[in-house]
């Protein structure tokens, strides 16, 4: 009976030789990948806003583009991969029903190669509801806490101890963001809407800390700064609406300015940065590449780039003026390599590389199509 | 149901906030943007674009735009989906949801009266995102640090029930008088 | 002060007479809407794959087109709007961490004017959990019960008294499909694996029933049957792959073929139908309306439609064939009125109305963009 | 993790359902399509379309079309998101998922070779749905009362720890004698 060889049991089926000759596509045992430890990842931090209750985070092959996994954000999560850690972190709100029920605001915790949730513990329910932007979640320079902005709308900076998985508040009404000292782990710092910066100092425990603010030094209504902040050896560096570059020293217990020079000051055509993520430092290479759009105007912040500009930190000037795609995040990993931005019309990845022969003018590279209504993109080593 | 609007005090920093929080309809950074209403043009050069809407940027338009179009005049600061396509109306939330308790606000000029109005963009609450007629527009928007003009969050984050973002109105709280 | 006079308690700025004029846009009151008993509704039933924890049904003004309010679908549930009653069914499956951790499978009561949620609860966690269907989720015809598809994958019948809260089950193992008797409050049958139907009669107390087979009717390699079905008086029509259509009575103790006829045998250009809800009935006008493929072929049963074909029941033959956008799903309230489609392809609702002066042919009238990838959808009367 | 089939006999309707769904790698409703894969073309005249692509309808292809689209031979019978776009790939899920206990299957003809294979489509289960790669074809695809080949359900079902969908492989199980 033809029937009868068939009815096999379990798996011993795919023991067995094939029926008839197929030396090349014998039976298929499945198994789950997981990722390799050297891969260059770009995350891809996608709120999916259509589907509000279902944000996720791609995981790319910054090499290849092609996507190697996912992580759930849930309901507006915000994710963080530290530098050092084989952890991907997640904060976010989960309801009983979906949409409505029991409530319960989490940090979850992934192993970085295989994905896997391997822990869980509930923080306090205060957590802000954002559209993802880099600052809103970060770590201690020594990956010990992580530091999550709170918004109930009342604005706080929640210290998440990772191993007493205990959260602390640290008092920050009218700021907004948290930026790490990158020499200090018991330190932290937020940007004011009276355009000043404040730097916390963290008890030993990491329960409480002591708030310094800074002096005045940008002007909400005139020319506020984006929360976008990128590191550059020990500085952070900031960029305001119309183009000013802000480079600021966060490692003391009182924030300080170190400098701030324009980028587009004086030139034709009214050009600003624009977007969620509107900039990328490389450090090593000591340029700033911003995403820069036409006609600027009160309202234009988050309008997607025209040019790339490549900005010379040390010089103080743009080195080169480039015709891009519409992106509106940009990034680029701690130890440089090609960049990544975020086309949100194409809903896809754009890699990007600078040409330190042609002045760090930026050559747009291949793309893929991945995720919705993305706002944050990372890169990692 | 009553309108109420939360808006944050430039100054809030005094770490009132807590308390500011709570209370409803709180005064509006008027420095931060209803002073500058007379010099700046509010519907005029400004070209948002729709970070997610395929279809690219298009200006704020005149007259003729109904209330389900990203260029109608109230939205002019609003980021979310109107729920003019939801089952509600500029100042309706659509069956099923509830008016968020705190709000952001915009100031916008209604090109039939050349006025500027305030208007508190309420998210409507408690049902999944309806994910028709996505709008983004930033005119005085500011980051979270004014967070009373701030429309990158979700502003249903203090409703006791559920949390959960549906869509955004954009009711008239009053005329601005553009000082 | 100009600040101050702002700086005014709670609701009772909205009180305050404007400070200029504008006595026809003044302060708005928001409320939430409600929707009228007399809207002819068109349920858009979407699971949303993209976001498969997240599905929703969109209600429609059947008149107007326009998206007039939303319900959960949650995680594949499944959605019936009874005939009478003033509430609305889902059932559906949460996990308390959205895509994990405790499940709970439920029925979701809402009601039809408020969109509320007035009840929710527990049933066993068998249901199916599919691409949605109508015969997967059904009412008894005095709408005290409903039936649901189970599926571990083993199939039974989920039998939920709504009074009681409670859920019987019935076995129906290798059977797929609910169809409630139209007169027999306590009658529901389904369509067999091999070819036949199978009818059940419960108990007076809905918590058991008696099964009786049906004859072979169809055969599931050569033409197997479409699991949709159409009320047409007391009968239910069904149409096979081949576009056979069906008549049985499922009103008695034993299912009973009543006739069948075909459409497009020996019609040139292999038609047949396709898609997920591939026909509707107008059972006043006596004609069913086929969403058609040409080139069909083996695999071919799920195409959008090319043209929609105009069968006279009564006559048993096709009055007309009108060219039509590509439809997937197809529905006609009980009641008649316009039909309403699902194209796929563009994610649209399309309004279709038959012209009874010209054999019936259809006139493809508005649409409107909504829901992703729907593929069920309903009229109420 | 190996693999393990559910099918559906066609003549299961003997009520012995509830036993063999607990079955692995039951036997194959051979009947019901291999056995006619001699005489009907897979991958022939067919033109699967592709319900929720929005580009419409396209052949099986040839031997040059890659496991990320939807042409690809052994999709002949598959409804989801590819795994080979979501971080897996033919026969192993995307790193966080698990393997379904259940599937349906499909015999699907390989142009290299032309000789038939019998397919696994093992759903990838515990993670929210991929989004990338939606395929949908329906080669001797049957409604749900052949569940052993009925593609329109979530074959996640019956695991334990999630029954969430995340996306689909195409494993093959063995060569069909075409018998």
């Amino acid at each position: 009976m033809r029937l009868s060889h068939l009815l096999l049991a379990g798996a011993s089926m795919l023991m067995l030789p094939c029926v008839t000759q197929a030396q090349e596509l014998g039976p298929e045992e499945i198994t789950v990948n997981t990722l390799p430890d050297d891969l260059k990842r770009v995350y891809l931090i996608d709120l999916a806003v259509n589907h509000v209750v279902d944000g996720r985070v791609y995981i790319l092959d910054g090499e290849k583009l092609d996507v190697r996994g996912m992580v759930e954000l849930g309901f507006l999560g915000v994710f963080h991969a530290p530098e050092k850690s084989k952890k991907l972190y997640v904060a976010t709100t989960f309801y009983d029903r979906l949409t409505r029920g029991k409530r319960t605001d989490a940090i979850v915790v992934h192993d970085a190669n295989t994905l896997k949730i391997v822990d869980e513990f509930e923080i306090p329910q205060k957590r802000a509801m954002p559209i993802t932007y880099r600052p809103l979640i970060s770590s201690s320079s020594d990956e010990k806490f992580l530091f999550i902005q709170n918004a109930t709308p009342a604005t706080s900076i929640a210290v998440v101890d990772l191993t007493k998985k205990t959260t602390a508040e640290l008092q920050a009404a009218g700021c907004y963001g948290t930026y790490p000292s990158i020499t200090s782990p018991k330190r932290v710092s937020t940007i004011c809407g009276d355009g000043t910066f404040a730097t916390y100092t963290l008890n030993q425990a990491g329960t409480d800390g002591t708030r310094v603010g800074g002096d005045k030094i940008f002007d909400v209504d005139e020319d506020a700064l984006f929360i976008h902040g990128e590191r550059d050896g020990e500085t952070y560096r900031f960029i305001s609406f119309k183009g000013h570059i802000f480079t600021m020293s966060l490692e003391g217990e009182k924030p300080a300015k170190v400098d701030s020079f324009p980028i587009a000051d004086g030139v034709e055509g009214d050009w600003r940065p624009g977007g969620y993520q509107p900039f990328a430092v490389d450090a090593k290479a000591g340029m700033a590449y911003v995403l820069m759009h036409s006609k600027g105007a009160e309202g234009s912040h988050k309008f997607p780039s025209e040019e790339i500009w490549s900005v010379d930190l040390k010089a103080k000037k743009v080195t080169a003026r480039t015709k891009s795609p519409p992106l509106t995040s940009l990034t680029i990993s701690l130890a440089g390599g090609p960049m990544f931005g975020i086309n949100p019309l194409e809903a896809s990845v754009v890699k990007i590389t600078a040409d330190p022969a042609a002045a760090n003018a930026v050559t747009v590279g291949g793309s893929v199509k991945v995720g919705e209504t993305a706002t944050q993109i990372e890169a990692s080593n | 149901m009553k309108v109420r609007t939360f808006t944050r005090l430039t100054d809030m920093i005094d770490r009132r906030s807590e308390t500011l929080s709570r209370v409803a309809a709180q005064a509006i950074g008027r420095r931060s943007f209803i002073t500058r209403l007379g010099q700046a043009m509010v519907g005029g050069a400004v070209i948002p674009m729709l970070p997610f809407d395929r279809s690219g940027g298009r200006a704020m338009a005149a007259e003729d735009v109904t209330d389900a179009a990203c260029e109608y005049w109230r939205y002019c600061a609003i980021d979310g989906y109107l729920c003019s396509c939801c089952g509600g109306s500029l100042s309706t939330c659509p069956p099923g949801t509830d008016v968020s308790k705190v709000t952001w606000v915009g100031t916008c000029q209604n090109p039939k009266d050349n006025k500027s109005y305030l208007i508190t963009y309420n998210d409507c609450c408690g049902r999944t995102s309806c994910g028709r007629c996505l709008c983004n527009n930033n005119l005085r928007e500011r980051p979270g640090y004014r967070m009373g003009v701030h429309n990158d969050i979700n502003w249903c984050m203090a409703n006791d029930s559920s949390t959960m973002y549906h869509c955004t109105v954009a009711a008239i709280v009053e005329v601005s008088d553009g000082g």
